[in-house]
């Protein structure tokens, strides 16, 4: 069985947005409007956050590390930290869900059922990473809006929690095609919207239990890490460190050794 | 002379001032808007018309409510039980009264808490269908109906003699009284049996009261997500905090009670005395518990933790927890210290002004449980202030204008005094001429449903949760029907006739029952004391009261027998 | 038996029942639960040729910003569904920005226009008349032939914005052929001195690409690396690449910016700078590299003109660039004008050097200033410098399909005459020399009404309503318009004065050719086709344009060809006979075919060392001594002071353009300072503004899912902040969500206060893409707008508005 | 006692309505269509009309297309059938399709696959639709005692197949 997964590399992430607009697009995820973004009700399966690094140094385990000495600025330092679901090996919400309608399928994927979900916010209030919306209202699509629906997921009702599947229905799509075919899923069958979409190619996405697979090799690189590894959630998403300049392989040159370079 | 007439007992029975109707009226509005907000207005517009939000507070002003009205609902079972147990005749008065706070406040709070999830219409059916094993939401499910049903058994049980006495008195509502009696004719074996089942009832449901505070501790207490709530110490500081919350609503009740009812002998300021040096003792002990946790909680190593306590007390919550601390616990404490130790003040009005800072600071400190923790999340979200709306804090007083319409109902239907054992009737309505085999195989057939009863219960608590892993299997119904199962033995115990007693044997032998076989006088005259004292002065009613007892009993048995 | 026993049975049978219904209803109540939207959902127009769950992927261009990235629609039954990248699109190449992911909500907007609608109320009221298109065709075909047979025809205007592959030659034929110069485009609102510096150094009037691959050192002068340059969704992949898609390197990304905003964030480094000193800046650098000798010795001999003091062909000796660097820009002086740490500027200018090939790029932030010229002029230089032009890891010049040109329209005599009138906004006395365009001086001349009213104006894509400097001074003279035409699909706040509407497709709706700006320097272009059936009665401007032009009759209508596809596929043949590229067909069906599937052409890969082209200046040279500017200044001081001498009329010249220098530094990059007028008290702040992410050029305010994550910096979202430092802020006595009125000398706006500490001391940012007065549900009437306050001097060389010069005051509301 | 019958009996009123929506109102086919003639009698197999059964995740109702191929010349021989044969002509030659309704109607959160079950697990439409397939009109409303959740994992436990809940609901 596979282990579905994903690494951002914080170092390529740019910060865009691009993988919040292509989760909405994808998954149906409501605005919800002025009148409740200021109280915080906005829902964002996957949302870019920026952490304030102080410029003294004191960060928390699990942000990306300043490099010192680079950035003449002398106040705090922004850093963008994609979120999606980190889909844990030991998540919180699963055992604390009321009526199962969060469950970890036997793939790893944390999945929640809005059918089934009784809207009494214990996930979200389990969940360290904060990564599970409650519809505090019903999806408005005005108009003709509503025909950009994606036929292939539900739209939530009120009153009910939602969050990122790791955009399950192109897994079974994928899983289909494949059982159709008599074959195991191809590695670039199935990835999810936001993988997808990332212009900076800052996410990559597989199966974790394969250990080929440049997922599993990236979230074993030494630059990998997991937010919140303190809590023993275990995330399958997991980060890569941000880097510093490096000019050292290719030695500085001035404009004679350029064919070098070329060739 | 208030001891010796049923009808100061029945007081709020026989009289209804338009007082009375005033405030069922306001109260029943207030419970209707509550109502039509939490499950109407809420149900088709969404959460949104509160003031909570997912990167703010998700939860708000309703769950602390919630904790507020579970720790209410604590006491008075505690207190009701612990008379019994301990037999403090003292407070015997007080037991009924705490009872249906606890009922009413426990109702009010499933109320709340099923206008507080999001899909109400699922709540019920999903979480007894697809009950998930792991969440203390279920755990606080199960606990709360075995406490709910228990105390309704329990309360049902201990007011069965006094239900079937106003039966006999009272001729407005009889058929509900006499509903409500099921059967019961106060004979000696009938009382017998139903004070023993009434004591182990009790034994029982003191643990269940603590098992359900507790649980509602592990609801905060198991989430690791939520710094400040991941704490060992949350079910004990939870249970405590019931027992201080109860105790401080209890003491305004009865308060309120006394005054309304004059029922000063009853409830002299001795008796304030005594459960103010209580409230205080718990009072310092639950500072003690806090000071504990927020201590700890501001040298925590986990910064969103240390954040939380920090915020607690200096932060934008600072100005709730100073309050509530100074002026609802070390005030109030002092307050009743004073009282409790100067042996010269015996003061119903100084225990009350004790106790309700008390209670409102206890829901302070539940909002401070509740609220702040969102606000100091691991990763650093931008937040949204939370900031209870006008909806969320209508529903808070709607759910108190529910609780005392539902009281208000409860002492206006039911005798909330217990009837003192001298109150017998004079003749007891005919009990049903039953054959002797007849009786014999009710015997039988009670001993077979008990221990069907005790073993079908327990076999599906147990099947239950063998099964919580099957999805097919509505494990938390089962094991919840169990529960109901094994609850309805008490009631089993009390109403169904077992084997015929010696006396009854006898009385068939003898096949003649003279003192049954006559007519039944007007009911207004049917009951009558059995003695009248002697002493008219009343120094200490209990003492009387329990002389009294002594003798009624005796002589009771041989006027009606002999 | 007795009564108890009824008692009893009935109390049990009571709880048992209520307990059971209780369930029962719950779970009916569950079931019946009046959900509102279902996926499934009622066929749409033209849905019939669509089989049931069908899918199909159709290739077309994005239109949500000027970069034209190819995207991937995915259509379920009729219904666009969801956006993706074309992975074959040679810009984006598989990546896109979260606007072009975002089209959707363009396309479903529910408060497009429906149809023609013609005006019945007062302007700006809102009352509209739906009418048919031949009505509103006709009725404007009836105006123009009446203007144009009383020999007004030049006093027909069109304001232009987005025009997008064959629309702007469109529109110009229309007008040439009735018979009117103004075809007014709102370049002068963007960054349009870079384009001038490049076309002054390298002799190329255009953006440049680069050649991101093998870059090594990027610098980044006041453009949004991340957010602003184009095509974002090339920049965003870009800047992976630079970041972890090399193996073992990482290139450094510095920028030079007044606030810091995501890209700084993102860049290794951030240089803060004052607003308007970036030239000075580069030449700062330009000091250490050429002072350490770390320059392209080879280069600048090959290919350079100016470097060295030269004696021109008439004998006079001009001083060189580098010598005027060395002499007036070294670090310590910079360091003291421009408030950089002198350590920075050598450091970055070494880095800069020795790490080749790298790139200094300039942007808005930079151009938006009165000196806007000679900043970007000084930042190109630094590309000479280290020889990053037209080099692999360098500037490129883009080269653009060799499109067939349409037969030339027909001519009479009303067309030649009103064609030969002087453009309106063009026509006045100091009309910048690099100018081509300048809505901006349009609100003045119309005041004026030298040298001829206008009596209509079409509007194409654009909004000056919203985003033209001095707004209300523009709506007032517009008001006296006497027919305002809109072709947009929204009812924006320019639309919503106009006399007649006729709404426009969105862009996944409707045939156009897309010509990507310039960026991977070979010819690329995509062909925009409907991936939806029009869900509205709306129809295509080229169409629409069409048939006005046909119902004018006469010359003009003969003009025009009877379909706008035909007009698209007649330039297309252009390309397909060329025969190279990536899609190659001999009949011309086919290849169309084969063009739509790909969702484009292109012809890669680059080809360097073609100088002729890309060093297209009069010396074939990089110049940086631009002559063509000093052959411009003399043209024109003799033609406004043909009675002076040369060097008289030169330098009256030079004081109406309000240059500073004198002589030879005129013509080369040099420190120009920022004509803000005197520090004053009463205003003492300077207002910027900036890009998000999330900002599709002022169009994104109705695309509720971009509004929600419009900064994603602050996460703040629907509402506009101005950003204070926080210790101006303490000195004004203003705190966090303080609601301000920032006045200028133009007006004052209400609006709440953000404190940032990643801004400029006595700087304010504001972003803007709020205070639309209408343009449907989502943007009307949100915060106000910032061109109310707006600087609105400009570079008097290029005529670009140089916004960012203004001085505004803070005082509590 | 009459009077607590009366709010007994109103009790049961209200919540027997609110059943009432989740039933759906009695539905009436345009065609009384007779698959045991075409299933049983003529041997069809079920994607013969249901074209996308073994394809898509739906299982697709017959166009009039596909029934005109047949019914085209008069092959029925039954009278009765005659004016239904009609309606399919009159559809046909107008160019529109038959309004069949669907009888299975599953809820909106969940996504169920024939394709899945129908070819890659290779189930008996019968396993599910029951001898439908045998009926000789079409039932009066929609079936909905077969699409219980139940019944889905029921199935699926008996079967040893996966009922992970993300494999339905999304």
């Amino acid at each position: 069985m596979q282990k579905w997964g994903m690494v951002i590399d914080l170092d390529r992430c740019a910060g865009c947005q691009t993988c919040t607009v292509a989760c909405r697009t994808e998954n149906n995820v409501p605005f919800c409007g002025d009148g409740n973004a200021w109280k915080g009700r906005a829902i964002f399966w996957n949302k870019v956050i920026t952490v304030r690094i102080e410029s003294h140094g004191s960060q928390r385990e699990g942000e990306p590390s300043a490099s010192p000495g680079t950035n003449n600025h002398a106040g705090p330092r922004l850093r963008f930290l994609p979120m999606p679901c980190m889909h844990c090996e030991r998540p919180p919400c699963v055992l604390v869900c009321p009526v199962r309608a969060t469950t970890k399928s036997v793939d790893g994927i944390v999945m929640q059922v809005p059918s089934r979900c009784i809207g009494c916010r214990l996930c979200q209030a389990s969940c360290p990473y904060s990564r599970r919306y409650f519809n505090w209202q019903e999806v408005d699509y005005p108009g003709t809006l509503k025909e950009a629906v994606n036929p292939d997921v539900s739209i939530r009702t009120l009153g009910v929690i939602e969050k990122c599947t790791l955009c399950v229905h192109r897994l079974q799509k994928a899983r289909e095609q494949a059982r159709d075919e008599n074959r195991e899923i191809r590695e670039d069958e199935y990835v999810p919207a936001c993988v997808e979409a990332c212009p900076a190619k800052a996410r990559t996405f597989g199966d974790l239990n394969n250990p080929d697979h440049a997922v599993a090799k990236l979230a074993r690189s030494p630059r990998a890490f997991r937010l919140l590894e303190e809590l023993g959630t275990f995330p399958q998403v997991s980060y890569l460190h941000e880097s510093t300049w490096k000019s050292e392989s290719r030695k500085s040159v001035g404009a004679e050794d350029e064919e070098e370079i070329d060739g | 002379m208030g001891d010796r007439d049923i009808s100061v007992y029945l007081r709020p029975l026989l009289r209804t001032t338009w007082k009375a109707y005033a405030l069922l009226a306001v109260a029943l509005a207030g419970a209707c808007w509550y109502f039509y907000g939490a499950f109407i207005y809420q149900f088709f517009h969404g959460h949104r018309v509160t003031g909570q939000g997912t990167h703010g507070a998700m939860w708000g002003t309703i769950v602390a409510n919630i904790v507020q009205l579970i720790g209410v609902s604590h006491v008075g079972i505690a207190i009701s039980a612990t008379v019994r147990i301990l037999q403090l005749k003292r407070y015997q008065q007080l037991a009924r009264i705490a009872e249906f706070v606890t009922l009413v406040s426990l109702t009010a709070a499933v109320c709340n808490i099923a206008g507080d999830v999001g899909r109400p219409d699922r709540f019920l059916y999903n979480v007894v269908m697809h009950g998930n094993f792991t969440a203390p939401f279920v755990w606080s499910a199960t606990v709360i109906t075995n406490y709910l049903v228990g105390s309704c058994v329990y309360l049902y049980l201990a007011m069965r003699r006094d239900i079937y006495l106003c039966s006999r008195v009272l001729t407005r509502r009889r058929w509900l009284y006499r509903a409500l009696a099921l059967g019961y004719s106060d004979t000696p074996e009938e009382r017998e049996n139903l004070e023993r089942t009434v004591w182990w009832c009790a034994v029982i449901i003191l643990p269940i009261m603590v098992s359900v505070h507790s649980v509602y501790g592990w609801v905060f207490g198991l989430q690791p997500g939520r710094p400040g709530w991941f704490n060992p110490f949350q079910a004990p500081y939870f249970v405590l905090g019931a027992i201080v919350t109860g105790f401080s609503g209890v003491v305004a009740v009865v308060a309120i009670i006394r005054r309304i009812y004059r029922w000063e002998q009853f409830f002299p300021n001795r008796l304030f005395k005594g459960l103010g040096v209580f409230l205080g003792f718990v009072t310092l002990l639950y500072l003690y518990f806090l000071f504990s946790e927020v201590l700890t909680g501001l040298y925590a190593s986990p910064e969103a933790e240390r954040g939380v306590f920090h915020d607690l007390l200096f932060g934008r919550f600072s100005w709730i927890a100073w309050t509530a601390t100074v002026g609802g616990m070390i005030v109030p404490f002092w307050v009743l210290f004073v009282q409790g130790a100067n042996p010269k003040i015996q003061s119903m009005k100084i225990v009350v002004v004790g106790a309700v800072p008390i209670f409102f600071a206890m829901w302070g400190w539940r909002y401070l449980i509740t609220v702040p923790s969102f606000f100091h999340p691991h990763i650093p979200y931008k937040l949204a202030e939370y900031s209870p709306t006008l909806f969320d804090w209508s529903l808070v007083l709607a759910t108190y204008c529910f609780a005392i319409f539902f009281y208000t109902a409860l002492v206006k239907l039911l005798p909330i005094l217990e009837l003192p054992e001298h109150f017998v009737p004079a003749r007891p309505v005919r009990p049903p001429r039953i054959r002797l085999a007849t009786m014999r195989g009710l015997g039988f057939f009670k001993r077979a449903t008990i221990s069907f009863t005790l073993a079908s219960g327990i076999g599906l608590i147990a099947y239950g949760i063998h099964s919580r892993f099957d999805v097919l299997t509505p494990a938390p119904a089962i094991w919840i029907s169990g529960i109901v199962c094994l609850w309805t033995i008490p009631l089993q115990v009390c109403l169904i006739p077992g084997f015929p007693s010696r006396r009854h044997m006898l009385a068939h032998r003898a096949r003649q029952e003279p003192a049954l076989l006559r007519p039944p006088r007007p009911l207004v005259t049917a009951v009558g004391l059995a003695e009248r004292s002697s002493s008219p002065a009343i120094e200490s009613w209990v003492d009387r009261h329990q002389r009294a007892h002594r003798g009624i009993r005796r002589r009771a048995r041989m006027r009606v027998w002999a | 038996m007795s009564k108890w026993k009824m008692h009893r049975r009935e109390f049990l049978t009571a709880t048992g029942g209520a307990i059971a219904l209780t369930t029962a209803g719950c779970k009916a109540l569950e079931r019946g639960y009046p959900e509102r939207y279902s996926v499934e959902k009622p066929p749409v127009p033209g849905c019939e040729g669509w089989e049931q769950g069908e899918e199909r992927f159709i290739r077309t261009a994005c239109l949500q910003c000027p970069g034209g990235c190819g995207i991937v629609v995915r259509v379920v039954e009729g219904r666009a569904v969801s956006i993706r990248a074309n992975p074959d699109y040679p810009t984006n190449q598989g990546s896109l920005c979260p606007k072009g992911l975002n089209g959707l909500q363009v396309l479903y907007d529910p408060d497009r226009i429906r149809g023609p609608l013609k005006r019945i109320g007062a302007r700006g009221e809102g009352k509209w008349a739906q009418i048919s298109w031949d009505e509103a065709t006709s009725m404007i075909a009836g105006n123009l032939r009446e203007l144009r047979s009383a020999g007004k025809s030049q006093t027909v205007a069109v304001l232009g914005g987005r025009y997008r592959g064959h629309m702007r030659d469109l529109f110009r034929r229309f007008l040439t052929a009735y018979g009117s110069p103004n075809e007014i485009s709102n370049e002068s609102l963007c960054a349009v001195g870079t384009e001038v510096a490049h076309y002054l150094s390298q002799g190329v009037r255009d953006r440049l690409g680069y050649d991101w691959d093998k870059t090594r050192y990027v610098l980044v002068f006041g453009a949004g690396f991340i957010e602003s340059l184009l095509p974002v969704a090339r920049m965003l992949r870009v800047f992976g690449h630079l970041r972890q898609g090399i193996p073992g390197e990482r290139i450094k990304i510095v920028q030079i910016e007044p606030r810091y905003g995501v890209s700084a964030a993102r860049a290794d480094e951030w240089v803060q700078v004052k607003p308007g000193m970036d030239g000075i800046l580069a030449l700062g650098f330009a000091h250490v590299i050429i002072r350490d000798g770390l320059y392209d010795k080879k280069f600048i001999d090959d290919h350079t003109m100016g470097f060295e003091g030269w004696t021109d062909a008439s004998g006079n000796r001009h001083i060189g660039f580098k010598d005027l660097v060395l002499e007036r820009y070294s670090p310590q002086e910079v360091a003291r004008i421009a408030s950089v740490p002198q350590e920075s500027i050598e450091r970055v200018a070494h880095e800069f050097a020795t790490h080749r090939p790298a790139v200094a790029i300039s942007g808005r932030c930079a151009a938006a200033h009165t000196n806007g010229l000679y900043n970007c002029l000084a930042i190109d230089a630094l590309n000479a410098l280290v020889g990053s032009i037209d080099t692999p890891g360098g500037v490129l010049v883009q080269r653009y399909p060799s499109f067939a040109p349409w037969p030339a329209p027909e001519i009479d005599g009303i067309a030649m005459r009103g064609g030969g009138q002087p453009r309106i906004d063009l026509a006045t006395e100091d009309a910048p020399p690099f100018a081509e365009s300048q809505i901006n001086k349009l609100a003045a001349q119309l005041e004026k009404g030298v040298p001829y009213p206008l009596n209509a104006i079409f509007f194409y894509y654009t909004n000056p309503l919203f985003s033209a400097p001095a707004v209300e001074r523009l709506y007032s003279v517009l008001m006296k318009v006497p027919l305002l035409v809109s072709f947009s699909p929204f009812m924006d706040d320019t639309t919503n004065v106009a006399d007649l509407v006729l709404p426009d497709h969105t862009y996944l709706e409707r045939w156009q050719l897309d010509v990507p700006p310039a960026s991977i320097g070979y010819p690329v272009f995509s062909i925009r086709q409907p991936v939806v059936e029009p869900l509205h009665s709306t129809r295509s401007t080229g169409e629409a344009l069409i048939q006005i032009a046909r119902a004018i009759g006469g010359s003009v209508g003969r003009s025009f060809p009877s379909d706008e596809l035909d007009m698209i596929k007649h330039m297309v043949r252009g390309v397909q006979e060329g025969g190279r590229g990536s899609t190659q067909e001999a009949d011309f069906d086919e290849y169309w075919k084969k063009l739509l599937a790909a969702g484009g052409w292109w012809d890669g890969p680059y080809s360097f060392g073609d100088w002729k082209r890309v060093l297209a200046t009069p010396s074939n040279r990089y110049e940086f001594y631009c002559t063509r500017l000093d052959e411009k200044l003399k043209e024109i001081a003799q033609e406004r002071w043909p009675e002076q001498s040369d060097a008289a009329a030169r330098d009256a010249l030079l004081a109406q353009l309000g240059v500073n220098a004198r002589g030879d530094e005129v013509c080369l990059p040099h420190y120009e300072p920022v004509r803000l007028g005197a520090v004053d008290a009463a205003v003492p702040f300077v207002l910027t503004s900036y890009k998000t992410m999330t900002h599709a050029e002022g169009r994104g305010g109705n695309q509720p899912h971009l509004q929600e994550m419009f900064s994603v910096q602050f996460d703040l979202c629907w509402e506009p902040w101005v950003e204070i430092h926080p210790e101006d802020a303490a000195s004004l006595g203003v705190a966090n969500g303080d609601l301000v009125w920032l006045g200028s000398s133009l007006g004052r706006i209400k609006v709440k206060v953000l404190l940032h500490d990643g801004t400029c001391r006595g700087v304010i940012n504001m972003p803007f893409e709020y205070g639309h007065t209408a343009y449907g549900r989502w943007a009307a009437m949100r915060g106000q707008n910032i061109n109310r306050v707006f600087g609105t001097d400009e570079d008097r060389l290029v005529g670009a508005v140089a916004r960012f010069d203004i001085r505004v005051s803070i005082s509590k509301a | 006692m009459m009077r607590r019958k009366i709010l007994w009996v109103c009790w049961c009123g209200i919540i027997g309505a609110m059943g009432v929506p989740c039933r759906g109102a009695g539905t009436a086919q345009p065609i009384p269509f007779n698959h045991k003639i075409h299933t049983v009698d003529n041997e069809f197999p079920c994607d013969t009309c249901h074209r996308y059964v073994f394809e898509k995740p739906f299982a697709g109702l017959p166009p009039t297309d596909l029934c005109i191929q047949c019914h085209e010349d008069d092959i029925t021989t039954n009278p009765a059938a005659a004016p239904h044969i009609q309606t399919i002509r009159r559809h046909a030659k107008e160019g529109t399709e038959i309004p069949w309704v669907r009888l299975y109607v599953l809820p909106k959160t969940v996504y169920y696959s024939h394709r899945r079950h129908a070819k890659i697990a290779g189930l008996e439409c019968s396993v599910c639709h029951g001898d439908i397939g045998r009926s000789e009109t079409p039932p009066a409303r929609p079936i909905a005692r077969t699409l219980d959740m139940d019944h889905c994992i029921k199935c699926h436990v008996e079967r040893k197949a996966e009922y992970d809940c993300s494999r339905c609901h999304r």
